[in-house]
């Protein structure tokens, strides 16, 4: 077991990826000279090389593309976004290129890239730089996607993402990078966490709470206080959304009967609907109150503090609705 | 720093440095060309006529008809190692590259033999084992992919091998295009960017597209040579790419080709009519009288190392090869109905753990 | 009144919207000299110019560019994506350019830009000429989405979108373009549809189908199927997906009790899963049933007519659906 | 078809044809734009200091020390009714066009009186009003918007006004900027392309975003004039940008000025120390040593006009000023929280029916 902080867990997976593998590489913007702009790939020039750890010019769409192209050669890209956000610029060849790939081939060709950045508010970051529009893949065929909570999880779901044979957008979350710890094996246990299980982070009677990313933290602030309250909430961290653990999902509601869906980016459109829409239609006799969504208010994440804070979701918000859904 | 870079084709020493290529085709190689030449043609000439006739079922038709010079001198120098990213006005390409015509005949018919069994339409398509890579509708959008599977290929040590795309002068306006040739510039990768200057992108005249008129030109700010060469000239344009190849083996990087043509017909089957509106019917008139056929044909009589015999229009046998593709298609099975949901994702476990 | 295709109607309210007011002005792909792809410009160029009717490179990010700097400067102009599918080169203009302007001047500039083009399946387009994705811009605060099903509505909500302050989205469905014609109200009625009112094409009492777009058609011929069944279905056409008209939708829920939402576009991640969400949340306790959802599966627009035909839905398929609604 | 562009900079006879615009500059203008210098390079170091010592709240500061002859040079010769948009190395410029300066620190520190009422930071603002166009954080995208309002002023007959747009080196790699520079090049916009080459993109050096080195080659394939000038001359600057706006205003359309400079700093006020671990400390103190404000004051002193009492270092005004301007954004109030739902959208019925 090594303590590391997330940052260092998504650091050491991919650098143990790229030991175990030759076909692995990273490519980005200032990722090998500088290590990336949060260090994700420090130190990784120095030990792989410049073939394995590539500066691109400032194009999104090229540096997508690329992880294409090399793909499709066998190689096991991992395309670096400065800020996800930036994924906006190279959206073609997310949706157009890279998720239909092999249905276009006839089956012939895997895709197996990662492109992965930092997202998510809090901290500041505004309109441009605190981004979570992870609907728009969710709606994409092909493509999968991964938001790790926790270290541990950002760790295996890396390896799994490197692993896997499509292409992955994996999601980290900025607010968390340096904010929270845990243990991840040894590489020897070749511990990964696999695309498509959720976890239940903790168990609750009364309601559940689904959700993914940092808002798991979130949730599992409210469940405590609601503790007070005796209202018990099991917490589901979806990991990945695409593939969606439905299984988990509905085992957890068909038990409470009580469900909030939770995210970080706004509300309408969402993942969070789709989420609730098939809870309804999986599980609709199970439901003694009608679902409930917190995310964000339909806007963008503004600058200021007062007025970020008043957009994304929080934890009295979480609380506030727990209690409505329990009294319902 | 910033070596000034020429057009190689103005740089006189350079012109006369540079050893002809055509010069080493046998007169075999000159009858397969000939007949490649043909093949392309009558791979147009088939697919329109089918079309108008009803029997395509779905799809437009984008003809290749007076461009037969660039993909048949493109394609010629390729070795099996070598990879091809060919897009609309490029079916024959694919041929050339290796894939049998009956898998692209299907693949026009939209049939569970094509390569894309019946998933995606006309030059959406590739084969990686025979070096050819899928393209999508959205042009430019193969350029930086192309980028990639160089990558690859260094990544792999083989440089011997060498990435073709083709785009029209019209996709070079696009952000795709740029990233991928300012990304094979800054990288130096073994790329040819052969620019198929038909002087229209569907209605828009050159000069919308690309500000000076030469595609060429945009070459320069990418640090990588821009040949203008006559798209009409089959030899021309093979020497140009032997060039490029060669470059590009050597590890100096990739090159632009600007092979100037001329799009005859309309952009697709449905756009006869308009096409002969929206531009000079007299400046259709003058470029079909430099159809690169015959003209290969003049040259190669010219020689006097062929007989009049020795080059039919058109070879009976590629008649015949065109005629057979098409039947095998035609009579392919359609795909199952639920084979639409397969390989939307490889299910396969990914890499061993 | 005149009668004219749906294609017509687009042509004629723009044509009439750049007579009307001389900061309306066309720009894309191949729309002066040759009149757009379909047509929809043909004519323009000789009656309004050069200057207004715009000939662009290919490169969908100027394109949409250009719209956002003119209309930030008091222009309206109407962009043109040769197919809808081509958004997705432009996309980071619309969802972070366009779409926030106003938010980022702090309400000082108005967006008044229409991006619109031929959309959907059923014409063996394939991959990149069937595409309806306008689940990514519901999801993203500051846009507007139009779909209109008919003649009318394409001629009014057209009038009504060019007139908007806000960038709208207008998403036409190349497969009504020349196979339905409607009864345009003559210039001097200032007809307009106004953005954000669904409409009841039929009434009826013992279920609802929320749709839009070119399924408004398929409900319509499924409603006129299950009518010999006894089963009295009520069509709404949203028109507009955002704003959407949820006063409507519920008003009719609360009659009919039974509900499918119905769209073209893939169902995981689409639109359906937020109405039906809106809907649980707001209706609940007038639910008899689970809400329904049909959609296209969850894979592309593939290319041959029997794959096509397995992923896009059918009447069919609404027809068993309803039946399993009213049965439930 | 094409005329083959050269770098104006290249061609003697235009040289020896192009007046100076710079001799026409008076003493109050060469004493305003001294000044200016020095208002950036202040707004600089304060922003810095404030940040370090944690006053700043929120937000990176990108500093714009080394590059203030560009942003004086290219300012200067703007009219009110011209346009700008500067991105985040140019803060000082939204000044220089005409923003008070109190408002441009309000948008540093969020407040309900910046121009975007705290909703979006650093250089994402703008005031139409005022000629200045709002930019996003997508590099390169400034350059599609700024074509679109060169269109609306043709639309209005308004041939006088041009419009300027900032972008380092790095972001000419982009689609964004292709596709706007080639828009503007096949339109003849009245456009200015004013590239602050600093050699950097954060950590990425010149060559691996520009192929050659030279932004300048890039203008080649647009069809528009590449301008190569020193950027740490506030007058040559000038020069080059007052004759691209005759250019602009004369409807020869838009030119590319490529401002040869070096970003002294980090990329951001958190890359200090990284920022002397990517590149040769030698480097950064070669660059130290061309500093543009000592530059242009041993240029004045030298003309004889000016005596060193005229020229303070800094000029005490600029400091009060930059003073001022802090204080009264850090007593303006915060934005209330419920505006953050304010102008999504535009209530207003739009145009009348
Ligand atoms: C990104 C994108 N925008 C628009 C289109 C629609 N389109 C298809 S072909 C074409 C013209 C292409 O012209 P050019 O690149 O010169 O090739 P040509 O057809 O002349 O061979 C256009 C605009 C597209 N396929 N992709
Ligand atoms: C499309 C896009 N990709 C990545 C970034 C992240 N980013 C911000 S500034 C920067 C470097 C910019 O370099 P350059 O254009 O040379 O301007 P400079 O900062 O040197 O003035 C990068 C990569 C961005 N803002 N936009
Ligand atoms: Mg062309
Ligand atoms: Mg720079």
């Amino acid at each position: 077991m090594r303590e590391m902080t997330y940052l260092e867990a998504i650091r050491t997976a991919l650098w143990e990826e790229m030991e175990r593998d030759s076909n692995v590489f990273v490519l980005g913007e200032d990722i090998a000279r500088l290590g990336g702009a949060f260090g994700v790939t420090a130190g990784f020039r120095d030990r792989f090389g410049d073939d394995r750890v590539v500066d691109t010019p400032i194009a999104e769409t090229a540096i997508v593309g690329a992880a294409v192209g090399a793909a499709a050669l066998g190689k096991r890209p991992v395309a670096e976004m400065q800020f996800i956000d930036f994924i906006s610029c190279g959206f073609d060849q997310v949706v157009n290129v890279a998720a239909t790939f092999r249905y276009r081939s006839g089956g012939q060709v895997s895709m197996p890239i990662v492109v992965r950045g930092p997202s998510g508010g809090y901290v500041g970051g505004s309109l441009y730089h605190s981004q979570q529009f992870e609907a728009w893949f969710y709606h994409v065929p092909g493509l999968k996607i991964a938001l790790p909570a926790t270290a541990e999880d950002a760790y295996g779901l890396m390896k799994a993402a490197v692993r896997d044979n499509n292409p992955v957008l994996f999601y980290e979350h900025k607010f968390l990078y340096r904010r929270i710890k845990g243990n991840i094996p040894s590489p020897e246990t070749d511990f990964i966490v696999p695309l498509g299980e959720a976890s239940i982070p903790r168990k609750g009677d009364d309601l559940t709470i689904v959700t993914y990313g940092a808002m798991v933290h979130f949730a599992l602030d409210a469940a405590k206080a609601l503790e007070q309250e005796n209202i018990s909430v099991e917490v589901i961290d979806l990991r990945t959304i695409k593939p969606l653990d439905m299984k988990t999902v509905l085992e957890s509601v068909r038990k409470t009967n009580r469900v909030m869906v939770l995210h970080e980016a706004p509300k309408t459109g969402g993942v969070g609907g789709d989420i609730a829409a098939r809870i309804a239609e999986e599980a609709f006799m199970d439901l003694d109150a009608p679902i409930a969504r917190v995310a964000a208010r339909d806007s963008f994440v503004p600058f200021a503090e007062p007025l970020e804070k008043y957009v994304l979701p929080s934890v009295d918000e979480i609380i506030e609705t727990a209690r409505r859904l329990h009294k319902f | 720093m910033s070596a000034k870079l020429k057009n190689r084709a103005e740089t006189e020493e350079d012109q006369q440095a540079a050893p002809s290529y055509r010069d080493q085709l046998t007169k075999d190689d000159l009858l397969e060309m000939y007949r490649r030449m043909w093949l392309a043609r009558l791979f147009d000439e088939t697919l329109y006529d089918l079309k108008k006739k009803g029997r395509l079922r779905r799809g437009n038709v984008y003809g290749s008809r007076g461009q037969e010079a660039i993909l048949v001198g493109t394609t010629y120098p390729l070795r099996a190692h070598d990879f091809v990213s060919p897009i609309h006005r490029d079916m024959p390409a694919f041929h050339f590259k290796g894939m049998p015509l009956e898998q692209v005949m299907a693949q026009v018919w939209g049939k569970a033999t094509a390569p894309t069994r019946g998933k995606d339409s006309w030059s959406h398509m590739g084969d990686i084992s025979l070096g050819l890579i899928h393209s999508t509708s959205m042009l430019g959008s193969t350029v930086p992919v192309a980028c990639g599977a160089a990558w690859a290929l260094k990544l792999d040590g083989k440089g011997d091998s060498v990435v073709l795309t083709y785009n029209g002068e019209g996709a070079t306006a696009t952000g795709a295009f740029h990233e991928g040739a300012n990304f094979a510039g800054v990288h130096k990768l073994p790329l040819i960017l052969v620019i198929e200057n038909n002087q229209y992108a569907y209605s828009t005249p050159l000069e919308l597209n690309v500000p000076t008129g030469r595609v060429a030109d945009r070459a320069i700010g990418y640090g990588m040579p821009g040949i203008v060469v006559d798209g009409n000239d089959v030899l021309a344009v093979y020497d140009e790419t032997y060039h490029a190849f060669e470059r590009a083996r050597r590890g100096d990087g990739p090159t632009l080709i600007e092979c100037v043509t001329y799009r005859v017909q309309g952009h697709a089957d449905h756009d006869e009519t308009r096409a002969r509106q929206y531009r000079p019917v007299e400046e259709i008139e003058e470029w079909e009288a430099k159809d690169p056929l015959p003209r290969f044909r003049n040259y190669l009589l010219g020689t006097g190392n062929f007989s009049e015999a020795e080059l039919p229009e058109p070879p009976p046998e590629v008649v015949r090869q065109i005629h057979d593709a098409v039947e095998i298609a035609i009579n392919s099975p359609d795909p199952e109905p639920a084979t639409a949901m397969e390989d939307i994702y490889d299910e396969s476990a990914g890499v061993s753990r």
